[in-house]
Formats: C-alpha cells, structure tokens, sequence
C-alpha cells in the first residue's frame, strides 16, 4: 500500500471529512424514514440523500417534512429548524408543539436519529453536551433523542483538534445517554457497538488502512476479516 | 376569565418580584418579546424562569438575563449566552437543566393536572441524580414531576377575545404546552378578532 | 304554617322536582364560569342561566362552548355532546381530542362540576356509577371530573323511588370519588358537606319545612338556626 | 410509513384474530364503521378492544359485541348495550372499566413513550384496587400505565396520501390520541386529498 493511499483521509480539510462522513450518513436512510437529524455534521445529510428516495425529516422544534434552506430574502420568521436557521416545508409537512414533538419522538415514531459526538463507548455510551469547567450547552432534545430512538447514529470526527479518540473504552465526559447508540460514522470508519461491548469495525473510508483506524482507537475494537470501503 | 387589554403595560400590571413565570419561544420564533420588555420596564426581578432557552443576547429573554432580573432558569438549552455562564460564575443565578422532551412534558403535565409521569430521557446521566429510577418492560425510567408557575407569558399569531389561540409554524413550539400550566397566563398576539371568527376545529 | 305549604314540594311531579333542583343549580355558576354538566338533571341548568351571565360550558367529548340544542333538521353528524344528543357551538368555542379534554377538566381548568349521583355520603363520598348486581353503566368521565374540580356539586332527587335518603352516612354502593363534593342540591334543600363531616343544612326548598327534611335525610344533618327557602 | 388503499378490505387484509385493536369514536360520531363492517365480514375475533364505549346495539363495535368477536372489552362507558351485559354474565367477554380521562392518558401515553403517570381519577374507589396509591403535595394519586395496541383503527374527516388527517366537531374526541398508539394504524377518512393541500399548522 502506498503511503499517500493510507493518509489520504488524513490529507483531507476538516470540511472536507465531515462531508465523507454526510456522504456515508446518507446511506443510513432508507424510503419512507422519519430522520431527526441533530446540529452540525447530521445537518449536511439532507444534500446527499438521493432524489429517488423519500425520506421525512423531523425537527424537535415542532415540524415533520423539513424542505431546504429557505433562499434569501424568502425567510419565514416563523419557519426555523432546530438550528435556529430559517428553512421552508414541503408538501405534506405539518407543524405541531413541543409535546407533541417529544411524544413523537419519545413513542418511538421517529426510525432514525442522527446526532454529534464528543466521546462514545465501547458499550453504546454517549458523551455531547458538556465539559465539566468549560462548557456547558444543555443537552436540549438530545437525552430524549438516545433514549428512544431503535436506530441511533452518532456522526462525528474519529479524533478531538488535539488528536484524541472520540472511540473510548468509557466515557470521561457526563453522558447523554447510555447504551443507547447503534452505529458510528467517523472519517475513517463505521463501527457497530457490539452488545457485549466494543466496537465492531463494519466498513473503512475510502484509503484508510485498518492500522489506521487501530491506532485513532482507544476503546476495543473488533474487526473481522473482510473490512470493506465506503 | 379571559380579559382583553390594550397595551402590554396594562395586562402586566399585577405581576409581581419573585415569581415563577413560563416563557414559550424557541431560537427567535414564538417568543412573548413586549411581555418581557414590560417585565424589564417595571423592573420585575427575582424571577424563576421555565423556559426552552436562556434567549440570545440583547433579545428576549436574553435582556431579562442581561439586567440579573432573573435568579433561577429551567430551560434545557444555554449554548449561545455567554453573559449567562458568567453570572453562573458569580452566583447570580442557578440554571437547572432539564432534557427538552421532559421539559415541554412535565410542563404540560403541570396544566394537565398529572403530578409526576415516568420518561427514559436522562436514566444513566447527571439528570438521573437523586430521581426515582423505575424499569417497565424490561426498560429504564426516571421519574419526573409536574411544573407550574405563577404566571405564563404565551405569543401566538391570533387571538379572538374569548381567549382562543391560534399559532404559526414553529412559532407554536411551547406556548400552547405552558398556556394551560400558568395560574395567570398572558398572550400577545398579532392580529385580535373577535370571538366566532376562528375556525373551532 | 298550612299543611298545603308543607307539602307543596312533594305534591310536585318527577319532572316539577327536577325542574325545582335544576332553577336552584343555575345559581351556583358565574359570570365567566367554566362549567361541566354531568348527564340528567345538571344539563337542564342550561335551559336556567340568565341571559345577562356568560357562561362556558364544556363537554367532555371535545367541546367547550356548548349552544343550544340544534333544530329538528339541523342536527350535524359531527356535533354531540356527552349524552350524545345533536348540539350546537356558540361562536368562540373550540373543539379538541379526549386527551386534550381531560387535560382540561384534570388541569382544574374547570370552574364548577354538576352532575347527578345515587348517594352521598356525610364525608362528601360520591357513588353514582354501578349498582353490584344490578345495573353497570360505567363511570364515564364522573370520576376524573369529581377527582379534579374544586367545586363538585351533586344534582339529585334527595330520595330514591322506593322513598330511601341518597344522603347517607355512608355509601353503600361503590364509589365514584370520596371527599369529593362539596354541595348537595335536591328537590328539597341545598346542603353543604361539613369538612369535619355531616351534612350542613344552607337552604330548604320553598315551602318545605326543616322537619320533613330531618325526615327524608338518612345522614347527620347540621342544622344553622336560620335557614332560608330557595 | 403512509400507504393508501382504494377499499378498506385492501387496508385490513393482513389483521389477525385475537389482535388488540384501538377503536376512535364517541357516541355515534367519529367511529371507523367501515373498518369494522370489514374485520365483521372477515370474521376476524378474539380481539381485545381498547374503545370509549361498547358502542350501540346495531352500529359501530355493538356489531363486533353481537357477533361475539371481542374477547376483553377496555372502556369508560358501557351503558346502552343490553347484549354485552348477557355476554359478561355468560363468561364470553371480560369488561375492564377505566374512567374515560384515565383511558385517554393512557392511550396518549402509550403513543407518547410514557410508560406510566399519576392520576387523581379513581381514588377511594374499586379503580384504585391493585394500583400503587403515591401523594403528591398532599393530595392522593394512582398510578396509571400506558396502553397500545395491534391496530389503531381511526376515523377521519379529511386525510392526505402523507397520512395527514384533520377532524371535525366532536368527531374528533378519541381518533387523534389513538392514532400514534396502535402499531399499525388505518384510518378512513371521508375526503382523501394529495399531500400538501391540508393547512400544516
């Protein structure tokens, strides 16, 4: 293998992987999917979910059937998503309260949930919305999301700015929820979480090498025999 | 009983220093901004605040922050006020966060007269402390009690003078949750008409 | 006093009694006044209210605002109340789900609840749902109503047909609610229950004597040294 | 996901017998009595029905009683169906009696991932036997637990090929709490429309 294939991912902007990971991301969803997609990485999925597939998208804000980004000039003041970013609905959305869109997504209506990452465990664990002595953003719809949720997707980079790995064998940051994530999808990889713990390497970015992908791990992973590209 | 008033200053005129008070409003949409100027004008302070958001800087909610009128928040969001951490640091204010779903429930729960309600949002984290975990069907749950307040400040598109409210696209989020849970709940709307003139469906 | 005076309430029939009950029931809401009424006497309240007093009233199938019966030809299909009879709705009033309507009434949005019982006890214990044996109609919306509202008033005959008191010392048929009422309006007397227990006398019906109440009253009977006809 | 079907035995050609079954209606209005002409015709029984009321001799779910399909019967109300007393006394039907807004919570709460809350309904009486009775605040509750169902069947006036519904008048009552409660839900409307066209607010 050449070495300018095993650090291609690496070579890559910040911009440039969080759209790799947007790009897998939108293989997650299938026809017919409500999604709620959280801030940040998720948010770019809707660019890449294909025309020929329908897929719902939820705000926890109180809206079924998010449409694009409203052009400027045509913002509704009243039309935001959870980001506070002015969109548009499409044909056959509808707006509801807060309870109602917590009862949605609490009752399990809701088939997919895409959110951020600081830190996942090797158990499912997830860690998003504090540091204890620098920040802390609250957790907005977040807990509700992981704990309800069968099919929670967490998107985010595979290491911190400083080169930690966000893969960890426990948590150190406050959790979000526990046991409660499904899937993975980093720049380098997309893991599973194994029941009985760890992380189960499913595919590898396009260029990354499974030593790669070992040494920006600090919690166990798994990896079976074939380990095929995304 | 419903009542009409002309002007904010007028339907405000009541409320008192170290009340409990529901705000409905999420990012800039739906949010009661001439009830909060009001509040600010009459130099309401002490407040207990329920609401989604700490409010953003020099808007809404963000100015009762700003002027330290407020003492405690319950909200399940601050990220985008740094004025807030600050006072945080000086022991101004307490801000209790709660998870978003639980919020908008156990306040609707405050006006549905359920006293407490068990919810899977926050079993295993900080939010479990202290809280009755409870498993049904072989899953977790925590405990969680009603929230009232003494006052509820609600914005909605429009009003007819019987009381009745109608809202607009995610401008709705939590006013039609706390408008049933404040002992006194007070709405700006847009447009006032009169009562029979909004579809009762 | 003459024995025609004494006498008079009984010489009324069925219907007269029920119409004395429903006259005196109209005093009890105000201006403003969120009202329930239950199924039977309490709905012939509305035939009673003054013109000059605005009253709402609430129908636990998803209504508030009730009008007037609809005209024989007027009936809508998609407008009932809770005794299931064709209505109509004054303008500002509103519809909503079940959910939404004991939201309402568990929320103690309800000012004042009316409605007809088989026996009330000196405690302010309430049953009005199932006879053991006998008759089971179910308990409708009677016992969130009674568990909710601050002012719960029962509207009944103060005897049963076979000439039994319905104010007992206790309830013999199983409860709706206990603790609940706090006043009794009957064909002879309007009585409110004693925190401590007992059965305050407040008013007695025109031209009944404290004595023929004493007699129909099965109940300990607190009796204030004026009491006025009603 | 929404389907729509042109009949409404299309809609229900995969229901089992002994399936629970969530049924909208109050009185006679708002009751899906095309979906139940259909599971009666298919002889579908053994069905443990979650409903207001027992339904009328002749009309609605008093067809399923008189044709002996239902198994448990879950209601507020039974009072005008005769029949369904002689087949409670004959042990053909077992009757669960909850006060009606118990039933909507419960339902609203199994559609809303709330496995169970308290309520002031039914304490002191043959409601509260078997139940935990917990204060809150110095007043006494029960607890309640969620319900769900096989199927939600739904009536409707307007519904859009998104599953999209709006109701009219009292016709609404329990429909649109039922309808996030069954894991399968069919509703019939009187005028279906393309996506879009309904107002979202």
């Amino acid at each position: 293998m050449k070495p300018i294939e095993q650090f291609a991912a690496l070579a890559h902007s910040e911009d440039e992987q969080k759209e790799i990971i947007a790009r897998r991301l939108a293989k997650e969803v299938k026809d017919g999917d409500y999604v709620n997609l959280g801030i940040g990485i998720p948010t770019r999925v809707s660019n890449h979910i294909p025309a020929e597939i329908k897929v719902i998208l939820q705000s926890e804000n109180g809206l079924l059937g998010i449409g694009p980004l409203a052009e400027p000039g045509q913002e509704d003041p009243d039309l935001i998503n959870a980001s506070k970013r002015a969109i548009t609905i499409l044909p056959g959305g509808s707006f509801f309260s807060s309870a109602e869109s917590f009862a949605m997504i609490r009752g399990d209506h809701v088939d997919v949930t895409i959110l951020g990452g600081m830190e996942v465990s090797e158990n499912g664990d997830l860690a998003n919305w504090k540091i204890p002595g620098k920040m802390v953003k609250g957790m907005g719809g977040a807990m509700d999301l992981v704990a309800s949720a069968d099919k929670v997707i967490v998107a985010m980079l595979h290491q911190s700015s400083d080169g930690k790995s966000k893969l960890v064998a426990s948590c150190d940051l406050p959790l979000t929820g526990e046991r409660c994530v499904t899937r993975v999808i980093t720049n380098l990889a997309v893991l599973d979480i194994n029941p009985e713990g760890g992380f189960i390497l499913k595919e590898r970015a396009s260029g990354v090498s499974i030593e790669q992908i070992k040494a920006a791990t600090a919690g166990r992973l798994l990896i079976p025999d074939v380990v095929p590209e995304f | 009983m419903n009542k009409v008033y002309a002007t904010a200053f007028d339907a405000l005129s009541d409320v008192k220093s170290g009340s409990s008070m529901l705000f409905g409003g999420f990012g800039l949409t739906g949010i009661p901004e001439n009830a909060i100027d009001v509040l600010l004008a009459a130099g309401i302070n002490e407040i207990t605040c329920i609401s989604n958001e700490a409010g953003i800087e020099g808007f809404g909610l963000g100015k009762l922050v700003a002027s330290r009128a407020i003492k405690k928040l319950i909200c399940s969001y601050v990220g985008e006020n740094h004025l807030l951490e600050a006072l945080i640091l000086e022991g101004h204010l307490s801000v209790e966060l709660v998870p978003q779903g639980t919020l908008a429930e156990r306040i609707r729960c405050g006006g549905a007269g359920i006293p407490a309600f068990y919810t899977p949002a926050g079993v295993g984290t900080e939010v479990a402390e202290g809280k009755e975990l409870r498993v049904f069907e072989g899953k977790k749950y925590l405990l969680e009690t009603a929230l009232t307040a003494d006052y509820a400040f609600i914005k909605a598109w429009k009003g007819d003078t019987d009381g009745n409210l109608i809202y607009k696209g995610t401008s709705q989020n939590f006013n039609p949750v706390m408008a049933p849970a404040g002992r006194i709940t007070i709405a700006e709307v847009e447009e006032l008409v009169p009562a029979g003139s909004l579809d009762p469906n």
